[in-house]
């Protein structure tokens, strides 16, 4: 038991390194984001396993659960407006268009599609 | 955990002279809203949880959100006089 | 004065600042090894004599419930002044001519959840005040930040139909003077201002700790009506103005 | 010592980098270093709640998920329109 | 029935919630009523506390908190004479000051009256209260409103940027004041003052000196002590008339107090004598700022700053008396208290009065447009006759009686020589605005900058009439003005109140409710003859001082240092720069230099 | 280092007041004012914190502790409580004369804004 929590919280703590890393070697804002899914996504699951081990049912893991479906629910929400604003604030306009010369979208993608 | 603790009270000496050192007003406020998270954090480690939680609503969220529409607010003002001087 | 001239004053200054600090820090007990009396004589008080767990909102409503009154009056005094200072003057809207994209479905999708998870968790905080980390004053920020969060989604008459009704004056009014009405009541009962006389309940429940749990329910509407009040006074003019492009 | 305390050593180190992020460049990187700091502080305050067998703090990284969320959602919009 | 001492807070706080909460519904007229009930209410309450804590000090205890043993739990309010007395002073302006705006100010769609309600509030909480904490919590309230009320006039750029660098300076005071208080709680881990004030005993090291020095840092930039007092003159020049009545007649005075609560019943027996250091750094303080003040005051020429630096001067000369902190001396600071607090009053009313019918504040715009003004005129020769101290105003009462506690010492002479400069000039300055507004002699005079700051009246529609709720507060500041000379007990009464306020034991023992100190007596007499050759002499200097500057002309080129005094002294109003940054580095200037002076002389 | 740690959490609190202050006195914009004053704040919670502080006492909690734990000084925390609201009461009511003086003015400066010169 003392094993498998030492395991997990070391993925943790891993996660976030990796995260922090990550981030921090990108050159541009956007890239950069992409490492927000890893202490998000994984270090909260690996969290809950950990909570859960150590107390078993309690409030206290019901709500460490409430905390990971926030963050994995909103944080993908959160990411998405982040980048959003970035693209608007570096090419004025958030539709793709040709004159932008960088595809981060396929294009027509939004419009089109309704 | 006292080294811990003695560690995040200096990263807040570093991060306080980062915020006033900051000129750009939108960054500054980015970087207020990283001190209070810090300092809710110190709040928690030295066991203060209800100054930790208010020092998260308020210092981390609030305070900087306030701001932030006083920046907004006057950047549209900005905004619209350009504009008006434009049409005419 | 000149900026520079200005810099070297302070840099004297300041040298002279940190001697007295150093000096008086120096003195000061040493870090971890705190004696006073006073926390640990009220935190074994408040459990018994006021059946409420958290000792930093007993002695926040209770003990030193006074300060906090003030403190509450702090805030309504600046809500007026704000309020005050920005009240409206007579300007046509000027709709921005620029089209503005709104925002991505997926985000205004995802604010209305959220906005109910933090009204709820609000009304949460600020009911359990006397029991866990928390309180009136917490919850009522939270509470207040929900509808930012309407505004991110870009309704903006929902926003402003929430946040400038005449009502939310009122009951912030109605929760800065309720504190006082509490503290008041307490001359019917024949004691001082602010006297705790309610019956305490059970340590441990929601309805527990007398007046504290009725404080901390005024100061949360306080607090909530009051940065409502602030956000729609900041954001007045920019309202105003998205209205109109709509 | 236990090892959810070892644990937030190691978290609360990465708050160094994030400081790096938050504290200098433009603003758009800061926003990012700004949401990364929520979710490591988030997991923070769990640890350190396990840590010092509290279980009854544990609404205050509730909080922080709730309102550093909220937060980046509105910081971002205003990045993207006003500011 | 008895009433509970915490409605004097309790009952402004409520009214103004309720004013608040329907003041869209609400018309003017009643909204006012209210406020001028409220007031008065708060007065007579006041009144009734005063004579009942003339026996014995009132302790409260908030909350039912009784002391257990020697630990104090909670907050408690423990009225003694001076704290009663002041809490009548400021309710007594309140209510003058709201009559005065009922008739003569837009009151910015009915918020005006809550914030001056909550002010009322936090003056009485400030003075009535035994707790350190809470004297810092009511002191935020009371900066939060005044800063609120001095932006009142939100159409114009000056009062905005006045307001801002009055609420910059004051909050970084409070920041310093909090500073010392959790110094002074490290080192008693108490609040309640007289708790601290036994624990704290004799104590005399760095810890205490420190803490005393961050405690009163931020009580001195609230009593505007050279050179932490360059907000002031900016809040006033902007505030609206009845603001600068409060902020003059009793803000200011309210820092001073502060000062001498903390001093008295906390560190009487740790910073007093033996130790003379204190004595020294207030005293050497409260001359500078005396002399200061006066002479920036005879070098302005907007007509409500120029009364704002003579508060400045003022201020200082009642320093003075609180470095003394002699039964005696307090008892002078009593009577100087409550005579400046009319006499400024009275002159800022009056100076309202004139923006109201001129519509300007400027001493150069204003040259013979007065003349006709009967009536005002002579409420402002009346005025700077009482800035002066001219029997039967009693500031030269309150001089006599300071000087006479430090008869035969080196003290005495710098008391004296303060007090004649800041009376000469500041009257100086009263005298030559008279001579030029309503009198129409000489010329123009030198024009300066800050004069050029236009300042729009309080009222959008032009008066011709000035009604007499106008005249009646003005009026009636004067005759009050004259009533400590005129009642032979004033001056043992005020003896009394000092005797109290000084003795730290029974202050102590009345809080733990110990035995009670027996009634002090006082033989206090101030030498009437000596007040009245003293006031006699600064007015005649300074009339002799404005007349050299009016008719400057007429003077010889040699002796013409009246009229530079009043045009070119340019260094000295260049520290006026009205920049925020400016005003924190001369705080932390002043804080280093205090600092230094108590550190070095212990 | 005993002698050290006993100290330097006290000399953080005060480096952070400088700080405040150097914000205050380089500021050229009065929003970068009122962020410093907010700044100039924190050392006073700093300081109350540090204070109370005792090693290997817990947090003042009684829900699940039995009520004889030793436990940080409750006091201070109430006291930062009360300070954090007024922080941002007053950092509220600045900002309102900021927006005001920017709306009236034109420019935000403090070396422009100086109506009240001399």
């Amino acid at each position: 038991m003392h094993t498998a929590l030492a395991i997990l919280l070391g993925g943790v703590a891993a996660m976030c390194w990796l995260g922090c890393i990550g981030m921090l070697r990108m050159k541009t804002p956007t890239e950069a984001l992409h490492y927000l899914a890893l202490p998000a996504g994984f270090g909260a699951m690996f969290l809950v396993a950990a909570v859960s081990i150590e107390e078993g049912w309690s409030s206290a893991t019901a709500k460490m659960i409430l905390i990971a479906v926030l963050m994995l629910a909103f944080n993908s929400v959160v990411a998405h407006a982040t980048a959003r604003a970035l693209r608007v604030r570096a090419l004025g306009h958030w539709q793709p268009s040709p004159e932008d010369g960088v595809e981060y979208l396929p294009a027509g993608s939004d419009e089109e599609r309704r | 955990m006292t080294i811990f603790r003695m560690l995040l009270l200096s990263l807040i000496g570093l991060a306080a002279l980062g915020v006033v050192r900051t000129r750009d007003l939108v960054s500054q406020v980015l970087a207020l809203t990283f001190y209070g998270m810090l300092l809710a954090v110190m709040f928690f480690a030295f066991q203060a949880p209800d100054v930790a939680l208010s020092q998260i609503v308020i210092g981390a969220v609030a305070l900087p959100l306030m701001i932030m529409l006083v920046l907004a607010r006057m950047r549209h003002r900005e905004r619209t006089l350009a504009e008006q001087k434009d049409g005419r | 004065m000149s900026q520079k001239v200005r810099l070297r004053i302070f840099w004297i200054c300041a040298a002279g600042f940190a001697c007295i600090y150093f000096l008086v820090a120096k003195n000061l007990p040493p870090w971890g090894h705190y004696r006073g009396p006073y926390g640990d004589v009220i935190s074994s008080l408040s459990v018994y004599e006021r059946h409420a767990t958290d000792v930093v909102n007993a002695i926040d409503y209770d003990y030193r419930g006074f300060d906090t009154l003030a403190e509450e009056f702090i805030l309504f005094t600046s809500v007026l002044g704000v309020m005050m200072l920005l009240r409206p003057p007579e300007r046509k809207a000027t709709p921005s001519a620029t089209a503005e994209e709104s925002m991505s479905p997926a985000v205004q999708l995802a604010a209305l959840p959220c906005f109910a998870i933090l009204i709820l968790f609000g009304l949460y905080m600020s009911t359990h005040g006397q029991l866990t980390p928390g309180g009136g004053f917490q919850g009522g920020v939270i509470i207040a930040s929900a509808p930012m969060l309407v505004y991110v989604a870009e309704h903006f008459r929902a926003f402003k139909r929430i946040t400038s009704h005449p009502l939310v004056e009122g009951l912030e009014a109605a929760g800065a003077a309720g504190y006082a009405v509490i503290g008041v009541t307490a001359f019917a009962a024949g004691v001082p201002f602010l006297t705790n006389w309610v019956p305490l309940g059970v340590t441990g429940k929601v309805f527990s700790s007398g007046t504290i749990a009725a404080i901390s329910a005024c100061v949360g509407l306080e607090v909530a009506t009051a940065f409502l009040l602030l956000s729609y006074t900041y954001l007045a003019e920019i309202i105003a103005d998205a209205g109109k492009t709509k | 010592m236990n090892v959810w305390l070892l644990a937030s050593c190691a978290v609360g180190l990465c708050l160094v980098p994030c400081a790096a992020m938050c504290l200098q460049g433009s603003p758009e990187r800061r926003l990012v270093g700004l949401e990364m700091t929520g979710t490591i502080v988030t997991l923070l305050l769990v640890l350190l709640t396990m840590g010092f067998h509290r279980p009854i703090l544990m609404d205050l990284p509730l909080t922080v998920a709730i309102m550093s969320l909220a937060a980046g959602l509105v910081f971002a919009r205003f990045l993207e329109k006003q500011l | 029935m008895t009433i509970s001492p915490a409605l004097p807070v309790a009952l402004p706080m409520l009214a103004a919630a309720a004013i608040a909460g329907v003041r869209r519904w609400l018309s003017r007229a009643v909204v006012d009523a209210v406020a001028i009930l409220t007031a008065a209410t708060n007065l007579v309450m006041c009144a009734l506390l005063l004579t009942r804590s003339w026996d014995a000090p009132i302790v409260y205890w908030f909350g039912n908190w009784f002391p257990r043993g020697r630990m104090v739990l909670g907050v408690g309010f423990v009225i003694d004479p001076v704290g009663a007395g002041l809490a009548t002073l400021a309710a007594l302006l309140m209510l003058l000051a709201l009559i005065y705006s009922s008739s003569a100010m837009e009151s910015g769609d009915n918020h005006y009256q809550p914030l001056m309600l909550v002010f009322l509030a936090a003056m009485s909480g400030f003075v009535l209260t035994g707790d350190l904490f809470n004297l810092f919590v009511f002191f935020e309230l009371m900066s939060t409103a005044a800063f609120a009320l001095c932006g009142l006039k939100v159409e114009e750029p000056a009062p905005l940027q006045g307001a801002f660098n009055f609420a910059v300076t004051n909050t970084v005071g409070a920041f310093f004041t909090l500073t010392g208080l959790a110094f002074v709680y490290a080192a008693t881990g108490a609040l309640n003052m007289a708790q601290i004030g036994s624990l704290l005993g004799s104590r005399h090291d760095t810890l205490v000196i420190g803490g005393y020095l961050f405690l009163i840092t931020g009580f001195l930039i609230k009593s505007a002590a050279v050179p932490f007092h360059f907000w002031l003159a900016d809040a006033h020049a902007v505030s609206p008339t009845p603001v600068c009545v409060l902020f003059s007649g009793i803000m200011v005075e309210l820092g001073l107090f502060a000062i001498l609560r903390v001093t008295n019943t906390m560190f009487r027996a740790s910073m007093g004598p033996p130790h003379t250091a204190l004595r020294d750094v207030l005293l050497t303080v409260g001359a500078v700022s005396a002399v200061w003040g006066g002479a920036m005051c005879f070098a302005e020429h907007h007509l409500k700053r120029l009364l704002a630096f003579s508060t400045i001067s003022h201020a200082g000369a009642m320093m003075m008396a609180l470095a003394v902190n002699t039964p005696a001396a307090i008892a002078g600071w009593l009577v100087y208290l409550f005579a400046h607090a009319m006499a400024k009053s009275g002159l800022f009313f009056t100076a309202g009065i004139l923006l109201h019918r001129l519509r300007t504040m400027s001493e150069p715009l204003l040259f013979a447009r007065g003349t006709k003004l009967r009536f005002t005129a002579a409420l402002w020769l009346l005025g700077g006759c009482a800035l002066a101290g001219l029997p039967p105003f009693a500031i030269s009462l309150g001089e006599e009686l300071t000087s006479s506690a430090t008869k035969h010492s080196d003290a005495s002479v710098v008391l004296m020589a303060a007090f004649l400069l800041s009376g000469t000039l500041t009257a100086a300055a009263v005298f030559r605005v008279f001579m030029r507004v309503f009198c129409g002699w000489g010329d123009h005079g030198p024009a300066d900058r800050s004069a050029e700051v236009d300042e729009l009246p309080e009222m959008h529609e032009q008066n011709r009439v000035i009604p007499a709720r106008m005249f009646v507060p003005a009026l009636l500041c004067v005759l009050f003005g004259t009533v400590p000379f005129l009642l032979p007990q004033a001056v043992s009464w005020s003896g009394v109140a000092a005797a109290r306020m000084l003795d730290q034991q029974a202050y102590i023992r009345v809080v733990y409710g110990q035995a009670r100190s027996a009634v002090a007596q006082s033989s206090l007499a101030a030498d009437v003859w000596s007040a009245l050759l003293h006031s006699l002499l600064a007015v005649a200097c300074g009339a002799a001082l404005a007349a050299a500057a009016v008719f400057h002309k007429a003077v010889p080129r040699r002796l013409r240092w009246a009229s530079h005094m009043e045009g070119s002294m340019v260094w000295m109003r260049s520290l006026q720069s009205g920049h925020a940054g400016d005003y924190v580095v001369w705080t932390m200037a002043g804080f280093s230099l205090l600092g230094t002076a108590l550190f070095l002389l212990r | 280092m005993n002698s050290v740690i006993h100290t330097f959490p006290y000399l953080v609190a005060g480096w952070v007041f400088l700080c405040g202050l150097y914000g205050i006195v380089t500021s050229r914009h009065l929003v970068h004012m009122v962020v410093s004053m907010a700044v100039l704040q924190t050392s006073t919670y700093i300081l109350l914190l540090n204070i109370g502080f005792r090693q290997s006492g817990a947090a003042p909690v009684f829900a699940d502790l039995p009520p004889s734990t030793r436990i940080v000084d409750p006091i201070v925390q109430a006291l930062m409580l009360t300070d954090i609201v007024v922080e941002a009461t007053v950092v509220a009511l600045v900002l309102a004369f900021v927006v005001k003086a920017h709306e009236n003015a034109g420019t935000l400066s403090p070396d422009d804004l100086r109506m009240m010169r001399g």
